[in-house]
């Protein structure tokens, strides 16, 4: 069993910017941090064969998916040396310009920071079984694909 | 052994539900052939079949209490 | 002349939290971003020969460094394919725990994002004429030497 | 001709000033020369010189009207 307390991961609808802030905030007791490196997912607006996305509905394989961001989290600890880490992504709908994935990377100096956070997007895009509907304003959707 | 396979994603929309039940279910190769000749429309399509929420990359006996799903190409983020 | 108008990079103490989220939520209605990357600087309470940071004082040479921070920019935007970016930077004191340098960088995909936020950060670093007064408990203090 | 320098950060406080006046400044080398005869201490600490906001790399004569600052190593961020 790890050390770390697993911490569940998915959450219901967009991450809000005030969601962020508070976790922000909540890292100046932690006066040996020096860089934080934070990534934001936001739906994009594509245009898909002439229709516009409004929103994205994610599902998830939800027990494999929060086993896999453990997993995640461990290896990143492992690899890089951070302070902490703290992950978030969305479930059900998320709307066009909202936000769907919070990776937030603390460290005493900055490479540990930039290198772990991409790493967790990497790793996430690849290994985590999340899906997203791509719902048009006629209220038909395409399947999400995600590229590099 | 009958098991019941989950099933995810646009997977889920082409089988029509989001889970599955195969009668005789050996093993994973059993499981796929299976998959694809009730839903034809998947020969071409990517999926990646997990068994205990860890990837099978050859085949893999299936055991009783062992849970089977059918992942579409994932796209978090 | 450059055709993006010159935004002043330099601001008087911490940066808050809520200016964060603040600048994030202007964000929604650009809906052909698919990706933000943020670096944060936090100000370490790193001990010194015995002595533990309370806080840095940010001095710079304004009109210099506002003129290296346009050039980064303008070099950033030629660089990389971006939707936007915002760079702040403290002057005067800033407390350990607080936030002295924000850095927010936007584009449709996340490889541009993660590498103009980096670059954006080391060149603040190498470039940009910002010294920062490291004050001791004792009121006594000692000058911060930048690391990789 | 005399003109004003300035002068930031830890030079400032070993300088004991924010401005530092030199007669004569025919060019970049002389004030160096100038301010390390004047503040021996500066011998062995890293400092560049900029002429209107420019790094000078090597010898460039001061003309009438030319900003000139002395900076230590920075430590933004």
């Amino acid at each position: 069993m790890s050390e770390k307390k697993k911490r569940k991961v998915l959450v219901s609808g967009a991450i809000a910017p005030e969601f962020i802030a508070n976790s922000i905030a909540k890292h100046s007791s932690k006066t040996t941090i020096g860089a934080h490196d934070i990534f934001l997912g936001q739906v994009r607006s594509d245009v898909i064969g002439g229709k516009t996305v409004q929103a994205i509905d994610y599902t998830a394989y939800e027990e494999m998916a929060e086993e896999k961001f453990h997993e995640i989290r461990e290896a990143t600890f492992a690899k890089f040396s951070l302070s902490c880490m703290h992950v978030y992504h969305s479930l059900g709908a998320v709307k066009a310009g909202e936000i769907s994935l919070f990776v937030f990377v603390s460290s005493t100096h900055r490479a540990d920071a930039f290198d772990a956070c991409r790493f967790v997007v990497e790793e996430i895009k690849a290994n985590v079984p999340i899906w997203g509907k791509e719902i048009f304003e006629d209220a038909t959707h395409s399947w999400k694909v995600n590229t590099n | 052994m009958s098991i019941t396979i989950k099933i995810f994603g646009q997977l889920a929309e082409i089988v029509g539900s989001n889970e599955w039940h195969v009668q005789d279910a050996s093993d994973t190769n059993f499981i796929k052939e299976r998959l694809i000749s009730d839903f034809p429309k998947l020969k071409n399509f990517p999926f990646v079949i997990v068994v205990n929420k860890k990837f099978v990359n050859q085949n893999q006996k299936i055991q009783t209490g062992d849970v089977v799903a059918l992942l579409p190409p994932f796209a978090g983020g």
